[in-house]
């Protein structure tokens, strides 16, 4: 049975975590982070803040490319499919329309192409994001439940080069940060 | 004056606030969460047993449907289709507001649609569960409806995409899919949230399998947003797409009445209308059941009454628009089909229609109407009734006289179309109903976003539009 | 292809029967017609099932479409042990036989595969079918089969532990012949039909001679009886009348229905159709004037229909003559004064028709008919004699021919029965045939004159009223499995041959009269020896296997005789005729266009046939003008007494008739029969209550009550005009002939182009064109279809429900007021558009388009969406809505009720081995006659040619049709009928300006009026 | 409040369960339906016992009769009837009059009852398969039957599924033989012959045109 007790006894730290009150607070750590040139830290919010990404100093996600690519595939199998079954494999003569209604094979084409499309993007995001992952180090954090409540947390991972366990503590405190403590891997 | 919308009257440039009773973010939290941590409440009990019980009723009719055959129905000779059809286009209608609320409404950023379009989802999915039903039993032989799919068979044979009917397969399950997506993307946040706030165990397992080990990471944030953003982009044309679909069933026909270009746009005006309705009617119960009204305000139900008063006009625009082309086009048979509508022999269920759909909601011009709870409830219950008959009327008027006098008919439902029927909303409700229990029904996390104090810029009670200013000069 | 049968061995042993029944029970294309949707159903499905059962079924079904393991079913191939001569397992036979019906026979060819009969078809070479059928005819094979006949002989009431076989029948028969040689004959009386039979009237003639003493009576509910009396009264013996208005120009009817139920109706209808076939502009066409008080099939085709109420008719006829004697100095002579109390006024309303058809009659001296119908009185039939013979007609267009049956007056033959019964006289009535008991006037009571009779044998196909009294039963053979002999009314003379070996060892009644006279020779045997008789000599065989062959003795008509007019015999009738005097409402009988004289009432086909003029189905009713309803306060559906001055009451439901003379109820009788199978029981209303020796036609002082109660009708066709709609379009023979393509250019729309290229048919191409002038709307392509391509009955809550499922139907529209409208008919099959709007919006492309130009539609693709039949503006697709082909199809009425499945063994041996039998929840519509189409070309390509020759295929409505309204072929072939046609400028698509391309087009009516009477 | 937090090896789960569940398992129930669901598992093989063990490879190969010597309405009718007792009798009047094998034979043929066969190829009832119309156009008897000659006891060789037919409806040039060889059970296709748009009948000519719409097969 693990619990936040258990695995509180940390052998090798994973990172440092804590939290503060609003966002604002959050988001100037970030900043301070990223200035002194941070790179493996997160926050943990209950929603998205505003800009957030921006005071971290994250990259735009890679998720639409994913997305139109699935789309133009989609948009290729939904005419392929009905040109080859209805024009070349048996052809028909229906309602003396020709064998390649190009008009009437839009509507399927189009919804195929949002399918794929959406698929592209749910399952992209999950796998950009490394989800789903039942068990991260920073769950075990004993305020940690409340990241998706109220609280705003952050964490600085140990394998950062700019980590340093007392000045990072110290840096995060000014920032206003509470219970802050090493989490285990 | 109702007090419920003080700060706007008092400062028009100000808009009322989304969240009142001064609740901080572990209030809406409680207050969301607490509904499906409390001891099942009895009423909740009775309704769910009442909707098994009609639930029961759908399942013998489609158990007497398949065994005995479709001729239970009052189907006949020129009219082919009726209820069937009807409750089809009904349900998908009803469908079409949850989309455009969690969609259309998020790429216009309207911030006031974060406490409703949770649910507004949940009974788009629903609805189109219900919707299923019918053209899945309306086929005389449906152990062989799996012919519609393009699946490679010893027989070398393909379904024939030219058929409007095929089209609506894909879109509808498209739909369907990309819905439930949607939903469930959305979900994923605060069923964490129910996770982190679980007593027991097996609670805390549930939900957290479903939430996927969500840890609010803001780098998940982005990829999160990003994607609901273009999960948003997508559902837009597809619900547009859909409803243009179905009414291609009818307007790629030949047949008066059916064969009519105005239809698509129509159509899709017409599910907005019927599904904003239908939102109200379930939040209105909704809010007085759990107490919701600080999430769920009158503002937010003054809007969807705005857009039912909007599309119920364009819609009656579209009913009159009918006729003048119809008396335009010098069509004999055109002619014929429109004035048998308003005065044939389904005349009554004609001006049902209209006084249902077109008349009644011109009350909501008053601000004491479209802010009036029993009023917006009887309205928009009202205008489901009205939109049934549309689809009745356009269905079925058309077909019972349509060129040739010689085989004109009239059609009367059985007790089978009308258990038929019936029974979807027992399909629905208890759907429904099991959705509010264990689900959270307000998206807690995008309420929490439209909240002043979630501006990282100062926690005074700003108005969001300066968020976004605030952020760039941060930035 | 027809070929002399094979003869069978003893007919009568039961052995052979159930033996051959298996024989054909078992061969593969029997277990191919039954239940083809659901193979592995089909077994599961000869036993009754319950719904669960059912149910299990189709789960059953259900699985097949997934379990590997599951094959379908092992099924046995039973090959014959000896194969008959002829026989080709795939391939039908056709064999030449005749109907008797009604005045006449129709001659028949009759498909039968291995050993089944199961479509009739017109003998081209007979004279009174001429290749077509009516839908008497064509239903008739459906009585063979009927589940609810007669399946043995019973000894007392039918039942059980009554049944007697065909030995002890024998046995009985000729004790009771030898009882009766012992006292000469006395106390035997032999009731028979009116019967055109040589061989059972030698038949007769021997028992009078062996039984001196026997009496031999006649009754028929319909007969000829004062046809045969008039020209008797008018040429001084007893003639039958013979039309030949194929050399008419004129042709007058006073009251009677020639072309649908009198005389030789499909020959009559061919001749008067011939007479309006316009192949050019210019070419003539004859006039028809119809007199009548109840629209029937005939008046619907007048150029002029008078209607009047029947009390009036008589008296037209004599206004009539009136007028050509003094007006026309046509001489009638001493019939001139005896008619001179008949002024044209006398009758209301028709002072000017009179002088405008004498006008025209006595322009057409020798070119014109005046017919009179059956029902007048001899003394109107006697005068029109009069005038046919002085305006030259006789010989010419009316022919006065040997009357094969000379017994008159059926109603005095059947009172005199009575009378000696009642009186005692009769210890054995012998009943061949008919239903005395329901049909007899009523004020005879016949069922308790026939107690009277120590010893009652009945002969008949199934168990009716007169059965049930009867101290004997004694189940006859159906003409289809019976050898005899019968003479058309012209006096051609057919051999009715079996084509099946009786299913269950049944008797003729020749066997029976042979029994009785204790002979044992087959009816076989009496027939062949009749035409020994009749054509002996050394090459008999050779003329008998040509008659079998042919179906009839070539030469044997009569001549028509040279007549000479006794005027003063038809002037004494003249002024003895009492004319009815109008008194409260009149009441007419007519046969039921269902049922006829009640002997069709358990035939399913016949019964949901609806009724050429008021389309109603599975019942009768009151036929009322709307002037009389608005009177009586009444709608259609309202349940009224009618009662007579005279006494007798009848409950019946009122339908308001157009057409029908006001102050004129007419009734058909035939329905309402008590003692009937499953089809017939509780059909309709019994209207012999009213029928009596006093009034058998015509009756007055007729009222009526509404009881306030209501009676669904249920009519295939509830809308009635064409609301302006270009559908049937007709014109004047004067207008066409200024503008022919007057049709083509009705309507107004834009060009009609397509986005896409059209496809081209460079094999066949199959259309069909149908001539709406000569279309008389006698509904015989639809029973032909019917029987063709295994279509299914509904029922009536089925129709009521407007679920019937007639691939073809025929609409009728009426024009002008609702009074005195007139009506066109247009039967509508599938148009087999080229673009068809069916096709395109089918999910699964279960209808598709053949190379040929066929709208095909593939049952065993269909999923049931019904999108197909919206989207047709034809509106000809038919839903099975439940397993008709299958369910109850023993008795359609309980149809819809759920699938307590009643099938029938014997019903099912009539279905089309050629053609799928449907299962629920599929579309179905007009194919073409595909399955004729595939013979042919298959033929074809054996003989190894590479295109089917104009006339090798012929849809089953074409082939039927009397009038040749309907003609099929190849379009591509410019020298076929059809092609002609096609490009006659009357040549018009229905609902062609939606560019559906229609390859079933129509040839716009053309109708012939009087101008003296356009101006009224 | 204990919080329950999921195990480590919670995390390779969900992937496991895709990777190994679902996926197989999907490929392995299309590829089943795909082959055993078709006529090509359900119905080649078929080989029923029949109540005679009448052998083709003795009457058909060792004694060389001709399949039209039985079957002879194959060429006339749509079916290649099953022939009647009779038939048999014409020869086993004198040869192995008396083998007890025979005996259901001999009684049918003495009390006129018939001999309860089991169909071997049996098409939907709903398809109309013409075999008069396929010899005329030289398909002969073992492109569909198979080596009958060499069967005991007759067993299905062709799938006999609608796809089946097409393929040959759609290019029938390589199975088309001279009417000498219809019922030639040796003869072999010859190879490598190219798709022909127009087939014809070898012997006359005559376009053939097989249909591929649907009324072709199904009435």
């Amino acid at each position: 049975m693990h619990t936040a007790e258990t695995n509180a006894k940390p052998t090798r730290p994973f990172a440092l975590v804590g939290w503060f009150k609003t966002p604002a607070e959050l988001y100037h750590a970030c900043e301070k982070l990223r200035d002194a040139g941070f790179k493996h830290f997160d926050a943990h919010t209950p929603f998205p803040v505003h800009g957030l990404e921006r005071a971290m100093g994250l990259k735009p996600s890679r998720l639409p490319w994913i997305v139109l690519c699935m789309g133009l595939f989609g948009l290729c199998v939904g005419f392929a499919l009905q040109m080859w079954t209805l024009g070349v494999d048996y052809p028909m003569n229906i309602s003396g329309k020709p064998f390649f209604a190009v008009p009437a094979y839009i509507p399927v084409a189009f919804e195929v192409t949002v399918l794929l499309s959406s698929f592209g993007c749910f399952l992209g995001m999950w796998g950009l994001n490394g989800l789903p992952r039942f068990f991260h180090p920073v769950m075990q954090h004993p305020s940690f439940h409340r990241a998706t409540d109220n609280c705003f947390f952050v964490s600085v991972e140990v394998k950062d080069p700019k980590y340093d366990a007392t000045r990072t503590l110290k840096m995060l405190e000014e920032a206003g940060a509470q219970e802050l403590q090493e989490v285990a891997s | 004056m109702s007090t419920n919308t003080t700060l706007q009257d008092e400062n028009p440039a100000v808009r009322a606030p989304l969240v009142l009773g001064g609740k901080d973010f572990h209030g809406v939290t409680t207050a969301v969460s607490e509904i499906v941590e409390r001891p099942t409440p009895k009423p909740w009990i009775l309704g769910f047993l009442i909707s098994l019980a009609v639930l029961g009723i759908l399942g013998a009719t489609l158990a007497d449907l398949v065994g005995v055959g479709i001729g239970e129905w009052g189907l006949n000779h020129p009219v082919g289709w009726a209820w069937d059809i009807t409750g089809f286009v009904f349900w998908i209608g009803i469908g079409h507001a949850g989309t455009l609320i969690s969609a259309i409404l998020f790429l216009f950023r309207q911030k006031w649609r974060t406490s409703i379009n949770r649910a507004a989802e949940a009974m788009t999915i629903f609805a189109v569960f219900a919707a299923l039903l019918f053209p899945g039993f309306h086929v005389g032989r449906i152990w062989l409806a799996y012919w519609m799919f393009p699946l490679p068979n010893q027989m070398n044979m393909w379904p024939n995409f030219r058929s409007p009917l095929l089209w609506d397969v894909f879109a509808v399950s498209t739909y369907g899919t990309v819905s439930i997506l949607f939903w469930y993307v959305g979900l994923v946040p605060d069923l964490a949230t129910l996770r982190d706030r679980a007593s027991t165990k097996l609670r805390q397992m549930v939900y957290g399998i479903f939430a996927l080990g969500w840890r609010g990471s803001h780098r998940h944030w982005v990829n999160y947003e990003r994607a609901y953003l273009m999960l948003a982009g997508l559902s837009t044309p597809l619900v547009l797409s859909v409803h243009t679909i179905v009414s291609f069933d009818f307007a790629v026909s030949v047949l008066p009445g059916w064969h009519t270009t105005i239809f698509p746009p129509y159509f899709v005006a017409g599910a907005i209308f019927s599904g904003f309705a239908m939102v109200v009617t379930l939040m209105v119960v909704a809010r007085a059941a759990y107490g919701l009204h600080d999430l769920l305000t009158i503002r937010h139900l003054e809007n969807m009454n705005k857009i039912i008063l909007a599309t119920g006009t364009m819609v009656g625009y579209a009913y009159g628009m009918e006729f003048f082309i119809a008396w335009y086009s010098g069509n004999d048979y055109e002619v014929y089909a429109f004035t048998n509508r308003a005065f044939g022999p389904y005349a009554w269920a004609y001006w049902t229609m209209i006084s249902c759909n077109v008349i009644g909601p011109q009350l909501f011009w008053f601000k004491k109407m479209r802010t009036s709870i029993p009023v917006m409830f009887v309205i928009s219950i009202t205008v489901n009734i009205g939109m049934w008959f549309e689809r009745f009327v356009i269905i079925s008027t058309s077909l019972h006289r349509d060129f040739l006098p010689s085989s004109w008919g009239y059609f009367q439902p059985t007790i089978i179309d009308i258990s038929m029927f019936l029974g979807s909303f027992g399909l629905f409700f208890t759907m429904f109903l099991l959705f509010v229990r264990y689900l959270p029904m307000i998206a807690i996390g995008e309420v929490k976003a439209v909240m002043p104090a979630a501006n990282p810029h100062g926690e005074h009670g700003e108005d969001e539009r300066h968020t976004a200013e605030a952020a760039h000069a941060h930035g | 292809m027809k070929r002399a049968p094979y003869t069978y061995g003893q007919d009568l042993s039961g052995k052979q029967y159930w033996r051959s029944l298996d024989e054909l029970a078992e061969t593969p294309e029997f277990k191919e017609a039954l239940e083809r949707e659901f193979p592995d159903g089909a077994s599961e499905l000869l036993d009754p099932v319950t719904r669960r059962a059912f149910m299990n079924l189709m789960g059953a079904t259900v699985g097949l479409a997934g379990l590997t393991a599951c094959r379908r079913p092992e099924e046995k191939i039973l090959p014959y042990s000896k194969r008959p001569e002829d026989v080709v397992e795939g391939m039908p036979l056709y064999y030449a036989t005749a109907m008797p019906f009604a005045g006449t026979a129709i001659g028949l060819l009759v498909e039968s595969h291995t050993g089944r009969p199961t479509k009739i078809e017109g003998n081209p070479r007979h004279a009174d079918s001429l290749g077509a059928a009516n839908v008497y005819a064509q239903s008739s094979v459906l009585d063979l089969y009927d589940p609810d006949r007669l399946t043995s002989s019973y000894e007392g009431k039918v039942s059980v532990e009554n049944k007697r076989t065909a030995e002890q029948v024998k046995a009985a028969l000729s004790a009771r012949g030898t009882a009766l040689k012992g006292k000469g004959g006395t106390g035997l009386a032999i009731l028979t039909e009116a019967h055109r039979s040589p061989t059972l009237a030698r038949q007769l003639d021997e028992v009078k001679k062996q039984l001196p003493g026997a009496k031999v009576y006649r009754w028929d509910a319909f007969s000829r009886d004062n046809v045969r009396e008039g020209s008797r009264i008018a040429f001084g013996r007893p003639l039958d009348v013979s039309l030949a208005l194929e050399n008419a120009k004129v042709i007058v009817s006073v009251g009677s229905d020639f072309m649908h139920t009198e005389g030789s109706p499909v020959k009559n209808a061919r001749a008067f159709a011939s007479g309006r076939k316009l192949a050019e502009a210019n070419a003539e066409m004859n006039r028809l004037y119809v007199v009548e008080s109840h629209y029937t099939v005939t008046g619907s085709n007048a150029d002029h229909r008078l209607r009047i109420p029947a009390r009036d008719v008589p008296a037209f006829a004599m206004a009539l003559a009136r007028e050509l004697a003094t007006a026309h100095g046509v001489n009638l002579g001493d019939v001139t004064g005896a008619v001179d109390a008949y002024k044209p006024e006398l009758v209301e309303k028709t002072g000017k028709w009179a002088r405008a058809v004498a006008k025209d009659l006595a322009a057409n001296r020798g070119t014109s008919a005046l017919i009179a119908g059956d029902s007048l009185p001899p003394a109107v039939h006697a005068v029109v004699a009069a005038v046919n013979h002085a305006l030259g007609n006789a010989g010419k267009t009316v022919n006065y021919v040997k009357a094969v049956d000379e017994s008159s007056d059926g109603v005095a033959s059947i009172s005199a029965l009575v009378q000696s019964l009642k009186a005692g006289e009769v210890d054995t009535l012998l009943i061949l045939g008919g239903n005395p008991v329901f049909t007899a006037p009523a004020d005879l009571d016949f069922a308790a004159a026939m107690d009277k009779a120590a010893v009652s044998i009945f002969h008949g196909l199934q168990e009716n009223e007169t059965a049930q009294k009867a101290k004997w039963v004694v189940h006859a053979s159906h003409y289809l499995e019976s050898w005899g002999d019968v003479r058309a009314l012209d006096g051609t003379a057919s051999v009715v041959q079996p084509l099946v070996a009786p299913l269950y060892a049944s008797f003729t009644e020749l066997d029976v009269l042979e029994g009785l006279l204790g002979g044992t020779r087959s009816s076989h045997e009496l027939v062949r020896a009749t035409w020994q008789a009749e054509k002996g000599g050394v090459d008999f065989e050779k003329n008998w296997r040509r008659a079998l062959h042919d179906g009839l003795f070539a030469g044997t008509a009569y001549a028509p005789e040279a007549v000479e007019a006794k005027p003063a015999d038809v002037a004494a009738a003249a002024r003895a005729l009492v004319v009815q005097k109008a008194d409260g409402l009149e009441v007419t009988f007519h046969p039921d266009s269902h049922a006829w004289d009640g002997k069709y009432a358990n035939n399913g086909w016949l019964q949901e046939m609806p009724d050429p003029m008021t389309k109603l189905t599975w019942d009768n009713a009151a036929f009322i003008s709307k002037a009389t309803a608005d009177a009586n306060g009444l709608r259609s559906g309202d349940v009224v007494t009618l009662s007579l001055k005279g006494g007798g009451s009848l409950t019946i439901p009122v339908l308001i008739a157009p057409g029908q003379a006001d102050d004129s109820v007419a009734l058909t009788v035939g329905q309402g029969r008590k003692v009937v199978g499953g089809v017939g029981k509780g059909v309709g209303f019994d209207a012999y209550g009213l029928r009596k020796t006093t009034g058998m036609s015509v009756v007055q002082g007729a009222s009526l009550s509404k009881t306030g109660g209501r009676h669904d009708l249920a009519q295939t066709q509830t809308h009635h005009v064409m609301e302006g709609r270009p559908l049937v379009r007709e014109t004047t023979l004067e207008k066409y002939r200024q503008t022919p393509n007057f049709a083509q250019t009705m309507v107004q729309h834009p060009p009609l182009l397509s986005l896409f290229d059209d496809f081209k048919y460079e094999g066949h191409k199959w259309g069909m064109v149908i001539d709406l002038t000569s279309c008389i709307g006698c509904n015989a392509c639809m029973v032909a279809c019917q029987a063709e391509n295994n279509i299914p009955l509904v029922g009536k809550k089925g129709v009521l429900m407007s679920r019937e499922m007639h691939w073809i139907r025929v609409d009728r529209y009426y024009e002008g007021d609702i009074g005195d409208p007139h009506a066109v008919f247009q039967p509508l099959p599938c148009q087999q558009c080229e673009n068809a709007p069916c096709e395109q919006v089918c999910p699964v492309a279960a209808t598709t388009h053949s190379s040929e130009g066929l709208n095909d539609m593939v049952y065993n693709r269909c999923i049931g969406t019904r999108y197909c039949a919206n989207n047709c503006p034809y509106k000809v697709r038919r839903f099975n809505f439940f397993n008709y082909s299958t369910d109850n199809i023993t008795n359609p009425k309980e149809l819809g009720k759920g699938p307590e499945v009643n099938w029938s063994t014997t019903r099912e041996m009539q279905f089309n081995p050629n053609v799928t039998v449907r299962a629920r929840g599929v579309m179905e519509k007009c194919t073409y006659c595909v399955q004729r189409i595939q013979e042919a070309k298959i033929a074809a390509k054996r003989e190894q040619q590479e295109r089917v020759k104009d006339g090798a295929v012929v849809t089953a409505c074409a082939q039927t049709c009397p009038t040749e309204a309907i003609i099929f072929g190849d379009l591509n072939d410019k020298g076929s009928r059809v092609a002609k046609h096609a490009a006659s400028p009357r040549d018009y698509g229905i609902l062609a300006e939606l560019n559906t391309r229609p390859r079933t087009t129509y040839q716009a009516k053309i109708r012939n009026p009087n101008k003296e009477l356009e101006q009224a | 409040m204990q919080r329950y937090l999921f195990p480590k090896w919670s995390n390779r789960v969900l992937p496991a369960v895709f990777f190994l569940g679902i996926g197989p398992g999907l490929t392995t129930a299309i590829l089943g339906v795909t082959y055993y669901f078709t006529n090509k598992h359900v119905e080649v093989g078929y080989q029923p016992a029949q109540p005679v063990e009448f052998s083709h490879k003795l009457h058909a190969g060792d004694l060389g009769m001709d399949c039209r010597y039985c079957h002879n309405t194959v060429e006339r009718a749509h079916m290649a009837a099953v022939p009647p007792t009779a038939t048999c009798m014409n020869c086993h009047a004198k040869v192995r009059a008396d083998s007890p094998r025979l005996q259901m034979v001999r009684d049918s043929y003495a009390n006129d009852t018939a001999i309860p066969w089991v169909r071997v190829h049996n098409v939907p009832d709903y398809a109309y398969f013409d075999h008069s119309a396929h010899l005329a156009a030289g398909v002969g008897c073992s492109t569909c039957h198979g080596r009958v000659d060499q069967m005991p006891r007759v067993t299905q060789v062709q799938p006999l599924s609608m796809g089946w037919c097409l393929d040959c409806h759609r290019d029938p040039a390589p199975v088309l033989r001279k009417q000498a060889d219809l019922t030639n059970m040796a003869w072999q296709p010859p190879t490598n012959v190219p798709p022909n748009p127009e087939p014809t009948q070898l012997d006359t000519g005559r376009k053939l045109a097989p249909p591929k719409h649907c009324s072709g097969c199904h009435r």
